[in-house]
């Protein structure tokens, strides 16, 4: 973990709402798929919280962002341009396990990814590849335009098996991705990956447990500092024997759980 | 770690409460963790010092999400003071924090007078606590639920019982949420205080208007941030000519003119807490942001500023 | 001015203390002027109404500079209540005013409760006032400078005086800086009010490092603005459920979302303050975004709305 | 009084930290000399405010403002760029008086501009030139990049006599503005018009007070809304027969007072 101030090397449209921004580090940092950055345009005075973006890709000093344009903090981020600078502090939280809780190599994978939770999973589906992992992709999102911008084409550039589907059709089968994923499991799949919105993870994590398949969610909660000192982040876990509470933090204790530890019924976003 | 290395500016030095501070920034609690948290960033030996997250004789799992929202210029928490309680801190805590070289305030909470008193017997027991600072803005639910804070009796009989068996130099943490801060103020250093702080955050709420609902899952929150700033400069600046023990300024704290703000206004020291989240290395930056004042005023020291603002009436 | 033209969405009409407003969208006193300010720039009879400036029996000069100083999110003010008068007001504003067809409430305050008295005497001959609306957050130099509106005692006094010699309903604008919003807000009503608006400013201050003084000549003044909308939607929230009178939510709004915000905790209309100086068109945005919403959400009126936000506990 | 939203046709730097800032207005709008603007980029959270600005230069529907880049809204004017959006509220304040108070025609004239006060008097002077008043400009910085940034090629191109002052003596006379103004006043001068920091305008209606000069000048004050409504940018004036108070509101009172009105003791600012 790294504070430091980046220059933005470019901050492009991918297409209406949905921006990828490069920023250039002045040190190499290590990351490892799935972990994520805090990020604000530097001197900005309003709003005052970092936003948390998932690390698109990396490469040393060479880190992008790919995210939708919603409130104030994206909207800010929206402006940035060539040779503006982000205070940045990065890289945070843990990373999607490569391997079965008993340590072994997985064969075979799901990835589930709705909306701009794709973000979180591009370097995953990569690395899963390189390790030759059996890996389908499922890419859930509400229409062409979004699946676009959620990063459609840099995903099929991997060339792997991929079932997109769009809540109205406009591209790939119309309907939930997790419907997709039910018709799509087969029982050597071991292991399944997801990021998207609550509900849909939490449909996932239902789906993979009457499966009996290990799932790994990297779940959203609104933060306050991203490395463990607020205390704000939490989400409700099945109370376990170690550890004294209920409640774990997204940004140091997550932001992957595995599934199964989730309390799926307590939104962490509180909605 | 190696705390021989560290460069004190020495016109940054204060004592307070005879605890001696290597400069007057200190970490607030509750946005400070216990310190360790911030190891990885900033040398903790640079510090002036921080205040633990609050800590009960016994650990709390906190409120259920939502705890945060962003606000204008500020951000609403209700935590719900989760924490690993006074007993894990000093045995778990401690050992790491004591490595370094800076002051650690012990942030104190409770339901009842019972409550604080026993996590100050643990802590007691725990080496390497420079003193304790009592939270008092919780309510109380003995008592139906009054917040202890919000009443100058209430509060001034808990810091009599906490002075009698604290081994340390108490502070007591004001609520701001109060008609009268200086009669809060004047109970409470008269019931012992050896120092306080102010301000604690200023209960709020926000509602989602989509789902119609309260944005937090406890309803409301403590707002803290530059929003609240004015308030608690304010009450710094009131409670400064009342009262004869010294001041930590809290609230928005942000860059050294901030600081500065408090320290004019009577505060002997100030503690920053929101502002770590969006800019951790903060504290660092406003002490060396205050020697730099030091040097472009031909100031001799912070301690020579503490209260000197011109005072009309 | 010509009123007839003005096409008002039905569904915003709402109707407090007998007042019907043809939308819940007001300016908040102080910060609109006597409305005329505001007539080259938008069509006064769009409005849902105003409250004046606050006016004294006698006209006041008010505080020398400076008088205001921007902070994070907001702003302070010491006018010192600088206006023309009540009986100036009546006299050379009303007639100019009552061509609009628009809600009028005449803000009022005093010193002593004769002054407030004094103010309403004379306010009561003027035709085109719909209703007053007492500002109880100043010293009462007859009590030795205790705020009246920080005492609930105080405050029931003077609304029952009030009250009694009103020719008009009778709102009473409520200070936030106290312990216990909802003890005072039972208090007033208990004698009498008709509504209750919410809230003033804050006491804050703001110092001038570089001049070692305070940046206001009055040292502290009220902190007005989005900064401290959390703190006065939790108060409206708070007392809805405690009293049976309407409310106005008063605080950092310059948004219909930030309306609803009130809305939903409890205020059956709102007033807006600060954002009308950044933003001079922000009364017709926010009844416009209003209409919109119960558009988007297929309410059939902003009155099913008032206070319907979920209350957990 | 407009409130419209312009668009920015430039925002060039003229120097480092003073730029002038170019906007289309959607409408004609008709000014005098000596008005000025509210202005924020639209949509800006922070500062919440908006600046008052002197009109430099205008022409139907394009206005030009000439500022330096001190506080937070000036920075945040400064980031704008071409097509950016800004809030404006145009024409604002009372202007120069172009007569005697006898209603009669000007014939000498001086200027006394000081810093960024030069803003507020450029089209003053080319009116009193094209009028065909006899004006002297005396134009006072803190050094030659300061009289720069604040638009002394542009007076120079209105061909009228100019002293230059600066403090550091880097440009024209070293010294202050006001003590040229001592030697250069001669008996026949019949209004001196003033705008700059308080304590040299402070001076400059002294100077001519203690010649038997009218002088007028446009003043400083910390502004909330601009138009008359919050009573914030009040100036102390001797107390007059007429009104029911001691204090004026620069806003629409002023910003141009006649400099003996002026309590001069109590400078509006507050410093
Ligand atoms: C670990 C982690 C990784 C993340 N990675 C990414 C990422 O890679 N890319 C990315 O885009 N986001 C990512 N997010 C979400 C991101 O941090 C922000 O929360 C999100 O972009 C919203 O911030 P905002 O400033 O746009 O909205 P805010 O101003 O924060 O708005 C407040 C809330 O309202 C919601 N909201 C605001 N406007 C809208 C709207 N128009 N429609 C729906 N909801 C709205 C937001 O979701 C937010 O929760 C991540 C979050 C976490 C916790
Ligand atoms: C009628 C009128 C016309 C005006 N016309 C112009 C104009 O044409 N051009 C122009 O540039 N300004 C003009 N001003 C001043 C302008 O409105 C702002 O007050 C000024 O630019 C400072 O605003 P800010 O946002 O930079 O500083 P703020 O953030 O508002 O800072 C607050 C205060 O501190 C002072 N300040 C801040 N930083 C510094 C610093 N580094 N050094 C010294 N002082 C500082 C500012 O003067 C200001 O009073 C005018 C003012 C008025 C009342
Ligand atoms: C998330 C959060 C948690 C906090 N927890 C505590 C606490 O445990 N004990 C305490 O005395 N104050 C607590 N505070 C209050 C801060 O220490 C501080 O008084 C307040 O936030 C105002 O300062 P700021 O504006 O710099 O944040 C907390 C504040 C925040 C934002
Ligand atoms: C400059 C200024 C002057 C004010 N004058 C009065 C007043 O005369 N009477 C009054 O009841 N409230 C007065 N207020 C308070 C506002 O009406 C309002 O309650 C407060 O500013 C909070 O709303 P806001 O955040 O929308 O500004 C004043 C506020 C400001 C900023
Ligand atoms: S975001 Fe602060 S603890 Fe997780
Ligand atoms: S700036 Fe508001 S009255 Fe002049």
């Amino acid at each position: 973990m790294i504070e430091t101030i980046a220059s933005v090397r470019s901050n492009q449209e991918i297409i209406e709402g949905y921006k990828l921004l490069e920023v250039q580090l002045n040190r190499e940092i290590e990351h490892s798929p799935g972990q994520f950055a805090m990020v604000r345009p530097s001197g900005l005075l309003e709003p005052l919280l970092r936003r948390a973006l998932a690390i698109y890709r990396g490469d040393g000093t060479r880190v992008e962002f790919l995210y939708h344009v919603l409130g104030a903090g994206t909207q800010a981020l929206s402006k940035l341009k060539s040779d503006d600078e982000v205070d940045i502090l990065i890289p945070l939280g843990n990373s999607w396990p490569l391997a079965t809780s008993a340590g072994q190599r997985i064969r075979k994978a799901a990835v589930v990814a709705g909306g701009i939770g794709s973000a979180s999973v591009l370097t995953l589906c990569r690395q899963l590849k390189e390790t030759g992992v059996e890996t389908t992709v499922l890419f859930g999102a509400a229409d062409e335009r979004a699946a676009v911008g959620c990063g459609l084409d840099h995903f099929r550039e991997l060339g792997l098996p991929m079932i997109v589907t769009t809540d109205d059709g406009s591209l790939g089968e119309k309907g939930l991705v997790t419907s997709a994923l039910e018709k799509a499991l087969s029982d050597d799949v071991e292991t399944v990956y997801t990021c998207g919105p609550w509900p849909m993870m939490r449909r996932v994590s239902e789906i993979s447990m009457a499966n009996g398949i290990t799932c790994y969610a990297s779940l959203e909660a609104p933060m306050g500092c991203g490395f463990g000192v607020c205390v704000g982040c939490v989400v409700a876990v099945h109370v376990e024997a170690q550890g004294y509470g209920s409640y774990k933090r997204v940004c140091t204790d997550g932001s992957i759980f595995a599934a199964e530890t989730i309390r799926w019924d307590v939104n962490a976003m509180g909605d | 770690m190696d705390s021989h290395k560290t460069k004190h500016d020495p016109r940054l030095a204060i004592e307070i409460a005879g605890i001696r501070f290597n400069n007057p920034v200190l970490g607030a609690s509750g946005t400070f963790g216990y310190g360790l948290e911030f190891s990885e960033l900033l040398d903790l030996n640079r510090l002036g010092g921080f205040a633990t997250k609050g800590l009960s004789a016994k650990p709390l799992a906190g409120n259920p999400p939502r705890r945060i929202v962003e606000t204008h210029g500020g951000m609403l928490n209700a935590i719900g003071l989760q924490n690993v309680g006074a007993r894990a801190f000093v045995e778990e805590k401690l050992p790491l924090i004591r490595q370094y070289d800076t002051r650690v305030i012990a942030n104190v909470f409770g339901y009842s007078d019972d409550d604080y008193l026993e996590a100050i017997q643990i802590l007691n027991d725990g080496e390497g606590i420079d003193g304790y600072e009592l939270n008092i803005s919780c309510p109380n639910v003995k008592e139906g639920g009054i917040v202890i804070g919000n009443s100058p009796v209430a509060a001034a009989r808990l810091t009599e019982k906490a002075k009698r068996i604290s081994r340390r130099p108490l502070i007591v943490k004001l609520s701001p949420n109060v008609t009268d801060i200086v009669e809060l103020a004047s109970a409470i250093t008269g019931a012992g205080a050896d120092a306080l702080s102010l301000i604690n955050t200023l209960v709020g709420m926000s509602v989602d208007v989509i789902r119609r609902s309260p944005r937090l899952n406890y309803v409301t929150g403590g707002l803290s941030g530059p929003a609240i700033r004015p308030i608690a400069v304010r009450m710094v600046y009131e409670v400064a000519s009342k009262v004869t023990v010294p001041l930590f300024g809290v609230g928005g704290i942000g860059s050294a003119s901030d600081a500065l703000e408090f320290i004019l206004a009577g505060a002997s020291a100030v503690q920053i807490g929101t502002a770590n989240y969006y800019d951790p290395l903060v504290t660092l930056k406003v002490s060396e942001g205050l020697s730099e004042y030091l040097d472009k005023t031909a100031s001799p020291s912070i301690s020579s500023l503490v209260g000197s603002v011109s005072r009309p009436f």
